[in-house]
C-alpha cells in the first residue's frame, strides 16, 4: 500500500489516540467516558438538572463533534471509526453518562448505519428507564429527498442543531421541548457543498475520489460521496451563485426572512478562501436583499483532508432561534 | 442442523473470507458509498472471533449472541447493527429449531425490520431473501442474487444517494453476504 | 499559467476580498479602517484609556492576524498582500485608529520586510506624537540566531504574544509594562515546525517547494522557507521527538516548570492529525515529567493550505502570564 | 545630471524591465527566499506609474518623492522599504545636486540605514555600492556586481536564514537593481 502522507501512528489506532490527544489538551471541557472512545463534559456539576445533550458519528468530522461538547452545547458526543457510525454499545454508554434525571436527546445524522447504531443505543437506554428522544439531521440538499430513499443526508447544519438545542436545554427546556425546538427547526437548515479535492481515510491509504486538477464537484457529501456534477474550477462568485441557486430552488430565499449563515471549510480549504467565499456570498445575498443576522466562518464540520466549502442556511422564521444561536457556551470548538 | 462446533466453523469460514475479500468489498464500496465496507466487516469479523474466543462451553444461544455482539460492537457502519440485529434473531430461536432454514429466515425479518429495506432495493436483503427462499441452497443460488443487485437501483443506504447512477454496480452488503452464505455451504453437516 | 485550484477569484483581490469577507462576516468583533486592509475593534468604546495592540504582516496566515482582534486580545491588525508585509501607511492608518492616548504597542515578526515596513510606519506615528512600543517576535528555533543574519523568523509563538500583551492592556497596563511583559515572555517563547507539503501563493499559481509524495521537511517557516532537513515521513511519534528534542536542544526542558503548548496546524492538516500529534507530545512530555499548564490545539499561523505542524513551548516562568493566557477573549479565532 | 523629464524616462525604462523580468526576478527569490520578489517590483513599479501620473508640472523633488511614495506604499516586501527609503534621500539631496553619482550615493546610504546591512552581505547593496563607487558607471560593472552575489553567504534578508545554503544563488534584490542602473545607463542625458 501507498504511504499515507499523513502525521499518524498505526491507521488503525487513530480515532483512539485522537480522542485522547483531544480529551488532555483540554480537559476544562471534556473529558473520556472509560472504556469507551465517547466524551462528556468535565464540568459535570452545572449539567445538574438539565436534558442531555448527546451527538456524534464517525470520526473525521473534526472539530465535530467533541469540539462542541461543553456549556451550552452538547453534554456528551461519540466517535465512531473514521466516516464510520460509533456502535450501540458506546452511544449507550454516553447516554447514559449524559443523563441527569431528565432525559437525553440524541442528534443523529441522516444515514444508515448512524441511525440503525443510535437506535439500537435508544433501545438499550430505554430498557434503563432514560427517556430518549432525537433528531434525524438531514440538511443535506444535493440529494433528492424522497419516502423511497434513505433519503437527504446530515452534513454541516448539524452544527447549528448542536448549538440550539444545547442553548435551549443549558436554559433548562425540557425533553419534549427541546424535541419541538428540533422538530420545528429542522425543516429550515439546509447545505450544500462544492469540492475541490476529496479526503483519504486513514485505513484505507488512497482518496475516495479523484478530481482532475482543473475539476470540482458539486454536491458532495462530508464522507467523499459523489456529488451532482462536476465541472472545471470557477470563480468563487461563480461557486457561491452555483450554490445559492441550488438553495433557492429547494427553498426559495426571502428577503424579508432572517437568515443564520454557516460557511464551512472542509479541511483542507484556507480560512483564505472561506472568507473571499463569504464576500462574494454577501454581496450575493445582498442583491437579494438578505442581510444575515448571524454568520460563522471556518472549520466546523470537516472531511478529513477534503479541500471544499459547504453553505448552509438556516431561515430563522422563530426569532427565538437567533437568541439559542448567540447564546454563549464553553467549548473548543464553536 | 446448526451446533456450536459447526456454526464456530461457518463463522471462521467467514472471517477468512471477510480477510481474503477485504480489499475487494471496500473497493465495491467506493463508487456507490464510503469505500469502508471490507474494513468495517473485517473490524467485524475480528471482533467476531475475540468474543467467540471468551465463550466457555457455550450452548447455541450464547454462540449466537456472542457473533451478533462482536459485530455490533466493533463495526459501526449500517453492516453492523444489520448482521447483528440477524444473529440476535437467531440466537433468540435457535432454542426453537436449529434447522439453517429457519435461522436464516429470522435473521432475514431482523435485517428488515432494522433497515426498513425489502426486496428491490439493492441491500444485503436481496440475497438473504433468495438464500432463505431456496428450496436448496446452492453456489448458484447465491451467486444469482448478488449478481442480481448490479441491476437495481438503490433505495436504501448510502448507494441511494446516487439514484440512477447507482445501477451497474453490485452491491457490497449482497457481495459479504454472499460470502456468509457460501461459508454456510461450505461447512459440513449445516446443510 | 497553471489554474491555481482555490476558491478564488482575480489573484491580486484576494486581499482586499478576504478582509471584507471577514469583517462583513463578524461586524460584532472587528470592522475596516476606511480606506486600508487595515482592521480594528468594532467596541471602540470600550477601548477607551487602554494601549492600543497593533500587529499584522503579510495575508496567508489566518486566523493570524484579524482572527485575534477583539477585546483581550488585539485592537488593530493590518493585512499586507499574500506574504508581504503591509505597507508603512497602512501601518500607520491602525496605529492612529489604534491610539486612544495612551500609545500603541506593536507585535512585528521577525522578517526583514515587516521590520522595516513597522519601522517607518513608527517613525510617521511618532511625528503625529503618537508614543509607539514594540516586540519583535522571533520564535522559530529552526534557523540559526547570529548577531550577524536576520536573526530567528517569528512564527506561531507569536499568537502566544498577542495574547499576554492583549491581556495586560485590556487590564489598564501601561505602554512601558507592555513593553517590559513583552521583552521578558519573549525568550521563552520557541517554535519548531514540520511540513508535508508546501503553499501555494495565488499569484504564483505554483508551491513555494516540492516534497516527494513520501517527504517531510522539519524546520520549515510559514512563507514556504526551507528548512533543516527532509526525510522520509514518520510516524506522528517520531515527529515529536524530533521537534522536543530540536526545543530541549535550543532550551532544555526543565520538569519543574509550567509551560504553555500550542500545537498549531498549518492550513492543511486536519485537526484529526494535530490531536494524534497532541497525543504523542502529551505522552512524551510526561515522560519528562512535564504537564503542560495551558494548552491550544488548531489552525493559528497557517501558511495558506501548507500541510504540516508547528510545536510552541512557552515557558511560563511569571506565574502571571498563565493568567494573560487564560483571561478571557472576544475575537472571531481565539 | 537628472532631470524631471530623464528621470522619469529612466523609471519608465526600469518598468519595463521590471515587466519583462518579472517572472525571473520571483523565480530567483524561490530557492533563497519567498518567491516574490518579481510581483513585489511590479507592484510597486505600477504604484510609481501611478503615483507619477498624478503629478502635474512636478520639480524634481516631487518627483523622487512620488517614486519613493509608490514603492513604499504598494511594495510591502523589505524591496519596498528599501527602494522607497532610496529615492526618498533623492529627493532630500536633489536640490542640491542633480549628479547621478551622488544622488546614487545617497541612496545607497538610505538603503544601508534602513537595512542595516553592508557589503558582502548579499543583498542590494552589493549592486548599490559597485555602482556609487564605480569611477565610471558601465553595463560590466552591473553585471559583474550582480554576479559577484551569486558565491556570498547572505547575512540579511530571508535568505540569511539558510546560511550556507544560500551560497549559489544571484540575490534577487541585486539582480533588481542591476535592473534599475542598466535602466538608468540607457536613458540619453543622464550620465
Ligand atoms: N437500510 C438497509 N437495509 C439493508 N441493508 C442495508 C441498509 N443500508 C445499508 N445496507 C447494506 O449495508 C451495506 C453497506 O455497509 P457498510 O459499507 O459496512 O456501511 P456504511 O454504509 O455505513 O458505510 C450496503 O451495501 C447494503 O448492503
Ligand atoms: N536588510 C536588507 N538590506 C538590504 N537589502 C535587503 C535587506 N533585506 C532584504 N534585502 C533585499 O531585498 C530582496 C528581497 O526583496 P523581496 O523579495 O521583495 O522582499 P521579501 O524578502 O520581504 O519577500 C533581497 O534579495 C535583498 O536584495
Ligand atoms: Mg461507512
Ligand atoms: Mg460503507
Ligand atoms: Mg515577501
Ligand atoms: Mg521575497
Amino acid at each position: 500500500m501507498k504511504i499515507v502522507k499523513k502525521i499518524i501512528n498505526e491507521p488503525q489506532n487513530v480515532v483512539s489516540e485522537m480522542v485522547d490527544g483531544l480529551v488532555r489538551s483540554y480537559p476544562q471541557y471534556l473529558e473520556k467516558i472509560p472504556d469507551t472512545e465517547a466524551m462528556i463534559r468535565s464540568d459535570s456539576a452545572s449539567m445538574k438538572g438539565k436534558v442531555g445533550i448527546v451527538s456524534g458519528g464517525g470520526s473525521g468530522h473534526e472539530p465535530s463533534h467533541a469540539g462542541f461538547i461543553g456549556k451550552g452545547m452538547l453534554t456528551a458526543a461519540v466517535a465512531g471509526q473514521v466516516f464510520t457510525s460509533p456502535t450501540p454499545d458506546q452511544i449507550y454508554a454516553a447516554i447514559k453518562a449524559a443523563d441527569q434525571g431528565r432525559g437525553v436527546f440524541l442528534v443523529i445524522k441522516n444515514y444508515s448505519g448512524d441511525v440503525m447504531n443510535f437506535d439500537m443505543a435508544k433501545d438499550l437506554a430505554e430498557l434503563d428507564d432514560i427517556k430518549v428522544k432525537s433528531i434525524i439531521v438531514n440538511d443535506d440538499i444535493a440529494v433528492e429527498d424522497s419516502l423511497y430513499t434513505q433519503g437527504r443526508r446530515g452534513v454541516a447544519g448539524t452544527v447549528l442543531m448542536h448549538k440550539i438545542v444545547g442553548a435551549a436545554a443549558d436554559q433548562g427546556a425540557s425533553l419534549a421541548e427541546i424535541e419541538t425546538l428540533a422538530e420545528k427547526a429542522l425543516p429550515h437548515i439546509s447545505t450544500i457543498a462544492v469540492a475541490l479535492s476529496a479526503a483519504t481515510v486513514p485505513e484505507v491509504g488512497k482518496p475516495g475520489f479523484t478530481l482532475a486538477d482543473d475539476e470540482i464537484e458539486y454536491g458532495v457529501g462530508i464522507h467523499s460521496e459523489p456529488g451532482y456534477r462536476r465541472e472545471k474550477i470557477k470563480t468563487s462568485q461563480k461557486l457561491v451563485t452555483e450554490l445559492l441557486d441550488k438553495l433557492d430552488q429547494n427553498q426559495p430565499l426571502q428577503a424579508d426572512h432572517q437568515y443564520a449563515v454557516l460557511v464551512n471549510g472542509m479541511g483542507a480549504t484556507p480560512l483564505m478562501e472561506q472568507y473571499i467565499f463569504s464576500h462574494d456570498l454577501l454581496d450575493q445575498l445582498a442583491a437579494k436583499n438578505i442581510k444575515p443576522v448571524f454568520m460563522k466562518v471556518g472549520n466546523y464540520m470537516t472531511s478529513i483532508e477534503m479541500a471544499g466549502i459547504s453553505l448552509t442556511l438556516f431561515d430563522l422564521v422563530d426569532s427565538e432561534w437567533l437568541k439559542y444561536l448567540t447564546y454563549p457556551v464553553e467549548t473548543v470548538a464553536w | 442442523m446448526l451446533t456450536v462446533e459447526n456454526t464456530q466453523k461457518w463463522l471462521n469460514n467467514f472471517y477468512q473470507k471477510i480477510e481474503e475479500h477485504k480489499d475487494y468489498l471496500s473497493e465495491l464500496d467506493t463508487p456507490i458509498g464510503d469505500g469502508d465496507h471490507g474494513n468495517n466487516m473485517m473490524r467485524g469479523m475480528v471482533g467476531v472471533k475475540e468474543s467467540m474466543a471468551r465463550l466457555q462451553n457455550p450452548d447455541l444461544q450464547a454462540l449466537f449472541k456472542a457473533i451478533a455482539m462482536g459485530l455490533i460492537s466493533k463495526v459501526g457502519g449500517a453492516s453492523g447493527p444489520l448482521y447483528g440485529t440477524a444473529f440476535l434473531e437467531m440466537a433468540k430461536k435457535c432454542t426453537e429449531t436449529q434447522a439453517a432454514a429457519d435461522l436464516i429466515l429470522v435473521g432475514l425479518a431482523g435485517i428488515k425490520k432494522r433497515g426498513g429495506a425489502t426486496e428491490g432495493d439493492k441491500t444485503m436483503v436481496d440475497v438473504w431473501s433468495p438464500v432463505a427462499h431456496s428450496s436448496q441452497l446452492t453456489t448458484e443460488v447465491i451467486a444469482a442474487a448478488v449478481a442480481a443487485t448490479k441491476d437495481m437501483q438503490a433505495k436504501k443506504g448510502r448507494a441511494s444517494y446516487l439514484g440512477e447512477r447507482s445501477i451497474g454496480h453490485l452491491d457490497p452488503g449482497a457481495v459479504s453476504s454472499g460470502y456468509l452464505f457460501t461459508a454456510l455451504i461450505e461447512t459440513e453437516g449445516i446443510l
